[in-house]
């Protein structure tokens, strides 16, 4: 163990009922280091983490050395917080009904009077130092009026606030542990936040970060610990690998990235949409082929992000849809309708949206095609169960026990059963955004191929997304997004991660010139 | 190129779900606990409580709270509280007094009237509460109490006697292995709901709009129209238990019915305990009513006073779900 | 006549302590009660006055030697519809429906008990001039007419013959609206160009509906000098009406029923007077109208227990605290058992 | 790379300043409503419905009504519910009958007693809530009941009169302006109540626990200490609220109180309409339970039915929120 080590996690065990989460991991954070933990879907991240904070309680032998000192079992959050370290944890730990000023203070640490806070002050401290990183939040705004990156920026803020607060802060010191902050954030705003890191490093402290970006670990971490099933695999350090090197000791064995074989060929459209527009924007046409997978991407803000709702009748647009000669108008789509029509939707809200978690996969995954289950007796109970249980199989879903409740997989397993749910009703249309957000490599790739065999089955597949690496994978065409409507295509040899963050930051400052 | 190597270990094969003891014992610990008083009782009180007078007795009397119960559980599933359904029964066993009693009119328009009030109020929750967007408890409290009010106009406070005995016959005095009819048509119902929620797209429906409405809503399930017809069948069922009710008083009063509020939420919340646990079932329903009132029953013919009844109820709710709990490792309830 | 005597001489009738009126002939009650079962189901044991009537009736039973059995309940259809299906199943040989149970809620099972050979009673239910639902045999009626007579003229003699009043009725009760409507007319006859106004609550509602009513009906009409809760558990809720509204000592409360913690409050001067009726005596009436009943007698033309005014005068004999059956001495004993040949 | 058209649209403007007309009338909604009411009922009757007398009454008699609205929207912030409150507010009455009226006991270890009586009803809702996990509503009602069984038997079901004048004197007699105190001491909780949920940090927290318990923990919130003492607090409110009922009707019976249940909640969610719309709140509450008793009052000095009350009431409180959800352009309410 190094010498100038802030924290020692030794022999970190935590178990969920007969499930043993966490094996015995040991690691140690030095001072001023940006400290990658890196691990397929499952294999114990968060978990370490939230043990770290006090939220899981570890099994006895399970040892937390902050500063040279032994914390007490069970943990103490507060303690832990007071001490210096500071947390975003993975879906950020916000109250989406209130406010943004509620969100920063209840929870946080350094509020001076707990009995009178003056709101409007406090408001006040807020906007200042959302100001100091060049944001503009309105204080007083809840949660869920927010774009998605805001409500990072919040809790990341809430976190270095934390920080400073804390008895470590004041000597510029603490621990920032930050789980999966960057799938809300566009390129940019990953490059500012690196920044951040950067500068709070620079000043002594330390940086835990969770991500599942290879690029982002190379760009950012000085080590990193690389977990699977509980276990730690090895601590790699960042400047003296490779990035193959690094995602097979995730993945513990070789996978190769999955590589479209991208058509060129003109196909007949599947979809026609014509004068489509969402909230003020003008409107514009769009055409997806038959067995095309079409990317939408653009920055938080362009507009492409609600084009896979609006097209299925489940958020307010006008304009016209033709798909297999039926003209249908948008304004009056209902997504029972749509689905009817054959188009699917799989939302990125996974477990607010996509699927219900406190049901079985088995309920979840064939709720579209009930109809097929009905038997003389009533809906076929063992038929539905012998289903889904195929389903799981085909993609893959583990556990293979799809009486199981939804909520109770993995976050990639989840996406696995969502996906296949829609896929077993071979749609005409297939709208999907960001569908593997947090997920883990390996699952990405069976995930892609699976959207390949439908595309080639001739399902129409619309992709929005901002992970430019999934685009570049899947998509024959990407339209890139600014100011509420297409303003670049990209097709066949043109697509590459570079050009599309490229074409996001070209086509918003044209447009932002063109309305000047 | 395709290249795809998972490092998957061989596909396990599909495990058939695994008939564990433990599940079982959640499921039916309930019916246990109500053989155990059966036991208790019939020990202590071998003839008349053992009797199947008694027990037929137990099953007639009870129909009218198993309806009102299997109402409830309907808007339950899919999310909402009915709050009004002691109102609406008393409502229609109220407009089989007024009408088919004290105004003459024959039983099959009665019965009419009746059932279409619960549908009546049963379509006015569902309008205050989608059309506005009002949580379903304030709506189902001010509609309950504004019935009463109708009640209350439409009786003018009087308890009205003198219901055509062709529906007391039908109701409780035919019978069928002793057992006044009552019983069979709650049962009846019990397996309609049980069919419904278990084997039917509506069913399966109703429960994911209760899980989950933004869920629901964007797998084309139309969710303002199945919590609409929740409501409306809570209604109707309702207003069929006050047919009941009627029945089996022979009489109308503006008042009494509505004390079936609180036992009937009781044993809703309680029979989601049982049969399938976590979930508002229809028979789950019928055995927390039977258990409670068997305790009721048996301490009444011990002759314990009055209040003895009420530690029982309150304490054998709270108990039943507390053991319940404990059989499952004390995880947290999600009903809705 | 005048109105003034004629209200002081009903006042007079009700204040000297009770004696014993035979309600009929002698008769062996031993003899004729050997070996039978009588079940009585009350509304509900949980109020007092039902739970005194029963321990008299009981006490009335033990003397004679038969069996008599309460079924406790809590004013639950179901319960009372488990208490008949008892009564039919363990072969009673009469049911007493008491303490303002309405028969007519029960009516198919009281047709079957009667099919299966039971006698059927009411107990301190309907008024005198009310009939019986046509499913009981026997009712023992109370008089409270008479009650409301008293309470009528009362309030006339008490505020010098220029009563303002305020009546509290309950409609679903049975008996209240031959009740009210006897103060209505009472007050009526004695003084016909006086002001008096009927408050309706249902039973379920006293707790809430009661002060407020009261409050509004004084502050709509300062001048109403007399509240008459015609039952007991009602004044509760106008004593702190007339609290809140400035009115105590200006507005009396006179009420009927004979509850201990009324008889308090007539003692503690928040109630000015209230009608009593012995239950202890009122239980052991009750049983001869039912011994009656099985004897093959004709029914008491009502039940046969004395109403007793108590006021400041004679409140130190119902007790301190008072209780259901001080104060009105025991002339009853002596009269039912020798009206019963136990002697 | 090929480049579409260009659009040409100006940047959205920023937001707009936060004070707007349209959110305070949604605040005041209710008040305004109220304001009407008077209006109405000064227009037609204006000697005895304005006089100060009248409003002073109706300001005092509703205090524990008020009371105990306060004590259950504590559990409401976090997320629970408590319908043992009126079963609290009945036990701490009737532990005063008892043992101040009946037994002679001194107030001060009277109050102490009847007060400590909430805390442990509280305790005990709290205990089998978060140590089995079991919702919430099924747990009060089933405590309530034991409660209900327990007062039957501390009282044997009789009403005890005779509390002493010292606390009736405390409670109605004594007067502040014409209003007795009680009103203050109920307002003076709805401001410390008010205080704490709105500038404090504790406040707050309650707030965060009820809108999301996962997310509480995750932040270090105890949530089952805040969610204890939630109930607790609701308890103890609830038991005070049984201070003053014994020391307004100067007696104890152990059934009416429970009828304040219902309206208790009534109020509780209409107060969440007004004032912090959205929110449960204390002067919401209040608000609520005066307007509600406005009306009641107006309607009962008309001489206006029985029955009249209920459709009234029923009435305005589904009319009333639904007013203020179209202000709001009817979206939906979320409390929890
Ligand atoms: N909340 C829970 N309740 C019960 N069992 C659970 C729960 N969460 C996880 N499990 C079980 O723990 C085991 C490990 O699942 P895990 O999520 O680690 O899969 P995984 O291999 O990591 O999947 P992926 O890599 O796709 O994310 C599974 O059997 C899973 O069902
Ligand atoms: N509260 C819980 N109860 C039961 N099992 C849990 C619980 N939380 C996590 N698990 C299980 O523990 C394992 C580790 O989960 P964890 O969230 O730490 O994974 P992760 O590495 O953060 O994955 P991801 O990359 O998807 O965020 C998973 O199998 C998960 O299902
Ligand atoms: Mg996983
Ligand atoms: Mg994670």
């Amino acid at each position: 163990m190094s010498d100038n080590a802030v924290l020692h996690l030794n022999n970190i065990r935590m178990r969920f009922g007969n499930f043993q989460a966490l094996k015995g991991v040991s690691l140690s954070i030095r001072r001023g280091e940006v400290f990658g933990l890196l691990g397929q879907n499952g294999s114990g991240k968060s978990t370490l983490i939230k043990v770290l904070a006090g939220f899981h309680q570890p099994e006895e032998g399970s040892e937390v050395i902050l500063w040279g000192q032994t914390m007490p079992l069970p943990l103490n959050q507060m303690e832990i917080k007071k001490r210096g370290v500071a947390f975003v944890h993975q879906h950020l730990g916000l109250i989406a009904s209130l406010t943004v000023v509620e969100n920063m203070r209840v929870t946080a640490l350094g509020t001076r009077t707990p009995w009178f806070v003056n709101w409007r002050r406090e408001a006040k401290r807020v906007a200042e130092q959302f100001a100091a990183f060049g944001l503009s939040i309105d204080p007083f705004a809840t949660i869920a009026q927010l774009s998605p990156v805001e409500r990072a920026f919040v809790a990341i803020v809430r976190a270095f606030e934390d920080l400073k607060a804390s008895d470590a802060g004041y000597g510029g010191e603490g621990i920032l542990v930050l789980d999966e902050p960057t799938p809300f954030l566009p390129a940019e705003d990953v490059k500012r936040l690196f920044g951040l890191i950067r500068s709070i490093v620079a000043s002594g402290a330390s940086v835990v970060i969770v991500t599942h970006d290879i690029d982002e670990v190379r760009e950012i971490t000085d080590r990193v610990a690389v977990l699977r099933d509980g276990e730690l695999v090895d601590i790699l350090e960042t400047k003296v690998t490779e990035r193959q090197a690094i995602l097979d000791t995730i993945v513990g064995s070789r996978i190769d990235a999955f590589a479209k074989a991208r058509g060129v060929e003109a196909r007949p459209p599947a979809v026609t949409v014509t004068g489509i527009a969402m909230g003020r924007a003008a409107p514009f046409d769009l055409s997806i082929g038959e067995g095309e997978t079409l990317g939408v991407t653009g920055l938080i803000g362009s507009g492409f992000a609600s084009l896979p709702y609006a097209l299925f009748g489940a958020v307010r647009a006008t304009g016209n849809m033709v798909l297999d000669g039926r003209s249908i108008d948008l304004s009056r789509l209902t997504p029972a309708a749509a689905q009817a029509l054959g188009l699917a939707l799989l939302p990125g809200d996974r477990l607010g949206a996509a699927g219900v978690g406190s049901l079985s996969v088995t309920d979840n995954i064939t709720l579209p095609v009930l109809p097929d289950h009905r038997g003389l007796l009533g809906l076929d109970r063992p038929g539905m169960l012998r289903t889904a249980g195929h389903l799981s199989e085909l993609h893959d879903v583990r556990p293979r026990r799809p009486e199981l409740p939804l909520g109770s997989l993995s976050g990639g397993n989840q996406q696995k059963v969502l996906l296949a749910k829609w896929l077993q009703t071979k749609p005409r249309l297939l709208l999907l955004d960001e569908p593997t957000q947090g997920v883990d490599f390996g699952a990405r790739q069976q995930i892609f191929s699976a959207l390949d065999r439908a595309a080639r089955d001739g399902t129409a597949i619309l992709c929005a997304s901002t992970d430019n690496e999934q685009l570049e994978q899947i998509c024959d065409r990407i339209l890139v997004f600014a100011r509420g409507r297409p303003v670049v295509e990209l097709r066949g040899a043109e697509i590459t991660r570079k050009a599309i963050t490229e074409a996001c930051f070209y086509s918003e400052s044209q447009t932002a010139e063109a309305a000047e | 190129m395709t290249t795809l190597e998972m490092s998957a270990k061989p596909a396990a094969p599909v495990r058939a779900p695994r008939i564990n003891l433990k599940q079982e014992g959640e499921r039916f610990a309930l019916v246990g606990a109500w053989l155990l008083l059966i036991v208790i009782f019939g020990i202590l009180m071998p003839d008349s409580f053992l009797s199947w007078r008694n027990f037929s007795t137990m099953f007639g009397s009870q129909a009218v709270l198993v309806v009102l119960t299997l109402g409830i559980i309907i808007p339950l599933t899919s999310g909402d509280f009915d709050l009004s359904g002691a109102s609406t029964l008393t409502m229609s066993s109220m407009l089989i007094g007024v009408l088919n009693a004290r105004d003459g009119w024959g039983l099959a328009p009665t019965l009419v009237i009746a059932l279409a009030s619960g549908l009546v109020i049963g379509a006015v929750n569902a309008f205050f509460v989608l059309y506005f967007r009002i949580h379903s408890l304030i709506v189902t409290l001010g509609v309950g109490t504004f019935v009463n009010g109708l009640i209350l106009w439409i009786s003018k406070s009087q308890t009205i006697s003198g219901v055509s005995m062709s529906l007391v016959e039908w109701v409780i005095i035919n019978r069928l292995f002793g057992i006044p009819l009552a019983f069979f048509y709650a049962l009846l119902l019990a397996a309609v709901i049980w069919y419904v929620l278990e084997y039917t797209i509506a069913g399966r429906r109703l429960l994911f709009v209760g899980r989950g409405r933004e869920v629901s809503r964007l797998n084309g399930i139309p969710v303002d129209r199945v919590r609409a017809i929740s409501f409306i069948i809570s209604g109707v069922i309702a207003a069929l238990a006050g047919v009941f009710y009627a029945g089996m008083t022979g009489s109308a009063d503006p008042l009494s019915g509505l004390n079936l509020l609180l036992p009937a939420f009781a044993a809703a919340f309680l029979g989601a305990t049982t049969i399938s646990p976590g979930r508002f079932n229809a028979f789950g329903a019928v055995i927390s009513v039977y258990f409670l009132v068997t305790g009721i029953t048996g301490l009444t013919m011990l002759g314990a006073d009055a209040y003895v009844q009420n530690l029982f109820y309150g304490g054998a709710l709270v108990i039943a779900v507390a053991l319940s709990q404990l059989v499952r490792n004390r995880q947290p309830q999600e009903f809705s | 006549a005048d109105p003034m005597s004629d209200a002081k001489a009903i006042v007079a009738d009700h204040e000297t302590m009770p004696v014993f009126t035979p309600p009929g002939d002698a008769f062996d009650a031993k003899a004729c009660m050997a070996g039978k079962k009588v079940l009585s189901i009350p509304i509900s044991m949980t109020i007092p006055f039902n739970v005194e009537l029963q321990k008299g009736m009981a006490a009335a039973a033990k003397e004679v030697g038969f069996t008599y059995t309460t079924w406790d309940n809590q004013l639950k259809v179901d319960q009372w519809i488990q208490g008949v299906s008892q009564a039919i199943s363990q072969k009673y040989d009469a049911l007493d429906i008491a303490g303002g149970l309405n028969p007519e809620v029960l009516g198919p099972q009281l047709a079957e008990a009667r099919a299966a050979g039971l006698k059927i009673s009411t107990t301190h239910l309907y008024d005198v001039t009310q009939d019986q639902f046509k499913g009981v045999d026997y009712s023992a009626k109370v008089d409270f007419s008479g009650a409301g007579k008293l309470l009528a003229a009362w309030a006339y003699v008490k505020t010098g013959g220029k009563p303002n009043v305020l009546i509290i009725g309950s409609s679903d009760v049975l008996p209240s609206i031959p009740f009210v409507k006897s103060i209505q007319a009472e007050l009526k006859a004695l003084c016909p160009e006086c002001k008096q106004k009927h408050l309706d609550v249902p039973v379920s509602e006293w707790a809430t509906k009661i002060q407020p009513g009261v409050q509004s009906a004084l502050l709509a009409d300062p001048t109403i000098n007399y509240i008459l809760p015609i039952y007991d558990s009602m004044s509760q809720f106008v004593v702190p009406a007339l609290r809140i509204t400035g009115s105590e000592g200006a507005v009396k409360i006179a009420s009927f029923n004979g509850t201990p913690f009324v008889l308090d409050m007539v003692r503690e001067n928040h109630v000015q007077m209230d009608i009593g009726e012995s239950l202890g005596w009122a239980g052991y009436a009750a049983i001869d109208n039912i011994m009656r009943m099985m004897c093959g007698l004709p029914s008491a033309a009502k039940l046969n227990v004395p109403l007793l005014i108590f006021d400041e005068r004679n409140i130190k004999t119902a007790g301190i605290p008072a209780n259901f059956n001080d104060g009105y001495g025991d002339a009853h004993l002596e009269g039912f058992r020798k009206l019963w040949k136990l002697k």
